[in-house]
């Protein structure tokens, strides 16, 4: 179980991953999520989800949830200008998931094989669900 | 002769409510309560009831959920679909008012907003029974001629 | 010639609004696109505004038929950031709700299933069944549906008298042993509607990344009560069921399993549930600001929460992750050389639960 | 047990179907209709911070206050039952009625402030069941009684006044 | 000559034709929609239930689908519904029915042909998806149940020596009359688009099946067809056993005894079986079919 801890330090470059309650956490400021998925795939992890979360800056943090049995990894990166090198060619399953971002935070994901919206009706704007956007398209619904 | 035969088939549509189920972005807690409706517990089909696979065949629309923006174009349509005389009974709270998803910016969050409604059924599911009772007081509406639709139809 | 057909989004055999267009050729299925995302109710987006009780209650909206499960992982994501501790006597009654919601989860697949290959007779069995299960949901919490028993730090309504309970669970067992299971895997007629159809090979299931009883059917060991035991699922001692013969008939025998072992948790349960308060007084309304990530096994697969708050009484975000928004994908790959008739079976082998899936 | 067993059982017996009126019992504490005395109510609003549908609303003004609910926005989840400090909100055992206006489902209810006994200002006086609850006994909540129908301003300085002839008291001896 | 005329329409209106056919058929309907109910073990609609389907059906406005032609659209109901009648009329029942003549059984037999095909059409006119693959199944399944259906009355002519339908109601009962109904009652199954085979109408894969575009008037029309295309068939499957009987009390009982069983026997196979596959219905009817006729050609020649 540690070896892949070690792999994914080095993959990552930082030493000590966080150990909490739910699993292992890693900070990966500049970090290749292929890679990631391939090093995942290889000892048969499964992608649970990713979550976007919207920071102040205009980027947004991108976690990876990785689970296999009763171990579960965590790994945190930020997009640089809302870009962020897709692995939905890697593992399918990131298919959806990196859709559904891309419609709710705007966080273009290069190389997604089929960037449609995924669940957002067409008269929401794209990242309706950051801030700004959303209280202005919540009002608007108010009024009517 | 007329007489007889329009009271025949009012008569005949309080006896026969044939009824369609459609899903507007419900969180299916309603509609797996329509089921039960016509299993053997509750059996809708002691009161004529039958759950129609086409709306062409229904002359009651049960509505659930709280009418999303992408299901507001086919709630329209499928309303257009059945033949009048026709009630629409509006299940749990979601199409009254949107129930806990009022304010979010995708879901329009009234039924009324969409197509007319003639029965409010509340409840976060109602109970089987309940939705029975809303059947049978659509059909008692439809035989008067007490539905919107009727309504519409003799003022313009 | 191939031509398109499209099932949905308004179809009888579908519970819910999402569309399937089949492109096949005579009454063979070629492919099929799947589109989703008409019961978006942008769910996270209202959590992100509301306070955490109120969030409970919208939480518990996200699916009607796995309601439970819903709120038990999102008060067990915001217990783990707030380091408040459920007492035993909570953790057994939530084990035993959610044992109950699989029950009439699963009973509720099957008689959906029985009624989309034209079995009535066996929906109407399966029916008057589940409304025993229904019963003592309602005696438990006030509602057959969306039952409302969790809140931060336990439960809020306690289990009065067990003996009921039991009753339930022990005619469920005779009457899945005696009816529902040698029917559905003996009767001729279903033999030929589930055998051989729908096959999901184990390396697809693993690729697609799907969960829950689809999962276990084509030979996946995972099983969130095994891998990550919550609530009393430790104490109780669990056994996973897999098979790997990967066609529908699979994923029937599957469930049907776990519904004996939900019978059998549920008595467990009952029989040594301790005493003591079924919920801890002091739960704060603002909870200290962290992040935490908590999983748990609806009837269709892992459902995953992470939230993040922010030392208010809002949460800062709520990201809800939904067995179904991973097992509709894998209909693609089901779905290649079957019979166009076949279709509504395939999807509702799959258990299909689009109001999780779009949120 | 196959199919041909179980459906000619079924020919035997009688049909297991209750008609539509004879209502499958309620359980006793069932979340139905919500039922709320206005006179054990306070305005304290903490029904309006736990209901998530806001299908509670108050509304406040100098004679007196309404407390707004309506059936349809609310989604029967129990939480202001249960949060209530006076136990104004209760569950009726049987379900709402199915009505064919959406103003039929709006309910409201005034609520009557009363003077403070000593400077007149208008409050809401504690129901006299929370007193007891909050004393835990009936002697302790008589004595009470007299407190609480003051406002706050004047509830502290009536009790300032007791504590110093208290205090005086003791230093006199 | 007149007398002829008046006594061709009061068997054509009155008996055996469109009104005890519609009140008879209802009542079949009704009693196979309460023994499934009872069967599943619930209570089943009440006894007049077809009756109000059909005028509720009748007293609504009709939608006539974009790009379809109205005068088809109520053409197609009208002509199965007195191609039926007519097939009705025939029928050689316990009151002696006034149209009969010689090879009134290939006639009965076409006319009894209508109702399937005017299905078939309607199903490409409505121009829906589901329609046409309902209507595509409609046409498979005809030629499956058409083989013991046909074979049954073929044998029975070729015993009698003759086409005409009253002499089937006067022949006497023997095992080749026994073996022709069980090969009818075997055809009815999928004549009547009952569950084992109730594939064209099915509503889970195909939404309604071949009526989905037809509503209102139309509607009822096919669903009055519907009721009596069942009681031709169960009257023709009754009719067989009244020969040997004298007074016509007795035939009239006979007559409804085993129109009863016939109905009993359909339900039963409708609550136990789920829907089967076009193939699976196909492959059943040629090798059990195929088993059917060559038993009755045997039974009807040689005994």
């Amino acid at each position: 179980m540690d070896e892949v801890l070690k792999e994914l330090a080095a993959l990552i470059g930082q030493k000590e991953p966080q150990k909490r309650v739910d699993g292992y956490w890693f900070e990966a400021t500049h970090l290749d999520p292929v890679a990631l998925a391939e090093a995942m795939l290889n000892n048969q992890f499964r992608l649970s989800t990713t979550s976007a979360i919207e920071r102040s800056d205009g980027e947004t943090d991108i976690i990876y949830h990785f689970v296999k049995h009763e171990l579960a990894i965590n790994v945190r990166t930020t997009t640089k200008k809302q870009k962020l090198p897709s692995i939905a060619n890697v593992l399918p399953s990131a298919n959806w998931i990196e859709r559904e971002i891309q419609d709710q935070y705007a966080v273009t994901f290069e190389g997604h094989p089929d960037p449609r919206p995924l669940n957002r009706p067409n008269e929401m704007p794209v990242g309706f669900f950051r801030k700004e956007i959303a209280e202005k398209v919540m009002k608007e619904r108010e009024a009517k | 002769m007329n007489g007889i035969f329009s009271k025949l088939i009012n008569i005949s549509r309080r006896r026969s409510p044939w009824v369609y189920r459609i899903n507007a972005g419900s969180c299916n807690g309603c509609d797996i309560e329509v089921a039960p409706c016509f299993s053997p517990r509750y059996d809708g089909e002691q009161i004529g009831g039958v759950l129609q696979g086409s709306p062409k065949h229904a002359d009651i629309l049960l509505i659930s959920g709280p009418i999303t923006l992408r299901t507001r174009a086919m709630v329209e349509d499928v309303y257009n679909q059945i033949p009048s005389p026709k009630a629409v009974i509006a299940l749990g709270s979601c199409p009254a008012s949107g129930n806990v998803f009022r304010g979010s910016p995708t879901v329009i969050g009234s039924a009324e907003a969409v197509i007319p409604v003639d029965l409010y059924v509340p409840g976060c599911p109602p109970r089987p029974q309940a939705i029975l009772e809303a059947i049978q007081t659509a059909a008692r509406m439809l035989e008067k001629g007490e539905t919107r639709s009727q309504k519409e139809v003799k003022n313009d | 010639m191939p031509y398109t057909i499209p099932l949905g989004p308004i179809h009888p055999a579908f519970e819910e609004p999402y569309k399937v267009t089949l492109s096949c050729k005579g009454e063979v299925v070629e492919d099929c696109q799947v589109e989703v995302g008409f019961v978006m109710r942008s769910i996270e987006l209202l959590a992100q505004r509301r306070n955490y009780i109120k969030d409970l209650v919208l939480v518990e909206r996200v699916c009607g038929i796995c309601s439970n499960v819903h709120a038990s992982t999102f008060a067990m994501a915001v217990e783990k950031i707030a380091g408040i501790e459920v007492p035993a006597r909570a953790r057994y009654i939530r084990t035993i709700v959610a044992e109950l919601e699989r029950l009439h989860s699963h009973l509720l697949w099957a008689g959906i299933g029985a009624e989309d290959i034209g079995y009535h007779s066996m929906f109407m069995e399966i029916y008057f069944l589940r409304e025993r299960v229904m019963d003592i949901l309602e005696a438990i919490s006030g509602n057959r549906v969306n039952y409302g028993m969790i809140t931060l730090g336990g439960v809020t309504r306690d289990v009065t008298d067990p003996k009921s309970i039991l009753a339930v669970a022990d005619e469920v067992h005779k009457k899945l042993e005696k009816v529902v299971i040698p029917i559905f895997t003996k009767d001729p007629t279903i033999i030929d509607r589930t055998k051989g159809i729908g096959i999901l090979t184990k390396e697809d299931a693993l690729a697609y990344g799907t969960v829950g009883p689809l999962a276990r059917a084509s030979g996946i060991e995972e099983d969130i009560r095994e891998s990550f035991p919550y609530a009393a699922y430790a104490d109780l001692g669990f056994k996973r069921v897999t098979l790997d013969s990967c066609d529908v008939m699979a994923r029937v025998v599957v469930r049907a399993l776990e519904m004996l072992e939900s019978v059998r948790l549920i008595e467990e349960a009952l029989k040594n549930l301790p005493a003591g308060p079924i919920r801890t007084g002091d739960v704060p309304l603002e909870i200290p600001a962290g992040e935490a990530t908590a999983r748990s096994e609806a009837p269709r697969g892992e459902v995953f929460y992470y939230v993040a708050s922010n030392g208010t009484d809002t949460p800062a975000r709520v990201k809800i992750r939904t067995p179904s928004f991973v097992n509709i994908p894998s209909i693609r790959a089901m779905v290649k050389g079957q019979y166009l008739a076949d279709m509504p079976l395939i999807q509702a082998s799959i258990d299909p639960c689009c109001s999780c899936t779009d949120r | 047990m196959n199919i041909f067993q179980i459906i000619f059982s079924n020919f035997g017996k009688r049909s297991r179907t209750r008609r539509p009126e004879d209502r499958v019992p309620y359980p006793t504490d069932f979340r139905g209709e919500l039922d709320h005395q206005a006179e054990k109510c306070v305005l304290c609003g903490t029904c309006v911070y736990v209901c998530s549908p806001g299908a509670i609303t108050l509304e406040t003004e100098e004679k007196n206050g309404f407390w707004h609910y309506d059936a349809g926005r609310c989604t029967f989840c129990g939480r202001c039952v249960e949060y209530c400090p006076t136990d104004t909100l209760s569950f009726l055992s049987r379900s709402a009625p199915n009505v064919s206006q959406r103003t039929d489902q709006l309910t409201t209810h005034a609520i009557e402030y009363q003077h403070c006994k000593r400077c007149g200002a208008m409050i809401i006086p504690l129901p006299y069941e929370t007193l007891v609850r909050i004393y835990h006994s009936e002697e302790a909540a008589q004595h009470a009684i007299q407190v609480h129908e003051l406002c706050e301003r004047c509830r502290s300085r009536v009790q300032s006044e007791s504590m110093k002839s208290g205090i005086s008291g003791t230093r006199k001896n | 000559m007149t007398s002829w005329w008046l006594k061709a329409i009061f068997s054509l209106l009155l008996w055996p034709g469109l009104i005890t056919g519609a009140l008879f058929g209802w009542f079949l309907l009704w009693m196979s929609r309460k023994i499934i109910a009872r069967l599943q073990g619930r209570q089943g609609p009440p006894f007049y239930q077809p009756f109000f389907d059909f005028w509720k059906l009748a007293g609504k406005k009709t939608i006539i689908p974009r790009g379809v032609n109205p005068f088809i659209f109520y053409a197609l109901p009208v002509i199965s519904l007195l191609s039926v009648v007519l097939a009705l009329a025939l029928l050689p029942v316990p009151g002696g029915s006034a149209i009969s003549f010689e090879g009134d059984l290939v006639l009965l037999i076409y006319l009894l042909e209508m109702p399937a095909l005017i299905d078939i059409l309607a199903g490409y006119v409505t121009r829906s998806v589901y329609a046409q693959v309902g209507a595509v199944r409609e046409a498979l399944l005809t030629i499956a149940y058409n083989l013991p259906f046909l074979s049954a009355l073929i044998a029975l002519a070729l015993r009698l020596k003759t086409f005409q339908l009253s002499s089937f109601a006067s022949a006497p009962i023997s095992v080749a009359t026994v073996l022709a109904a069980l090969a009818l009652f075997l055809a009815l199954l999928a004549q009547m688009k009952v569950n084992p085979f109730s594939i064209p109408n099915a509503e889970q894969e195909i939404v309604a099946g071949i009526h989905v575009e037809y509503n209102g008037l139309p509607l009822a029309l096919f669903e009055l067809t519907h009721a009596l295309e069942l009681s031709t068939l169960v009257g023709l499957i009754a009719c067989l056993f009244i020969g040997p009987f004298t007074s016509i009390w007795l035939k009239i009982f006979i007559f409804l005894l085993v129109a009863a069983l016939v109905i009993i026997l359909l339900n039963i196979a409708a609550a136990g079986t789920a829907r089967l596959k076009i193939q699976r219905a196909f492959r059943f009817y040629w090798t059990w079919g195929v088993v059917a006729a060559v038993v009755v050609f045997i039974a009807a020649l040689v005994l």
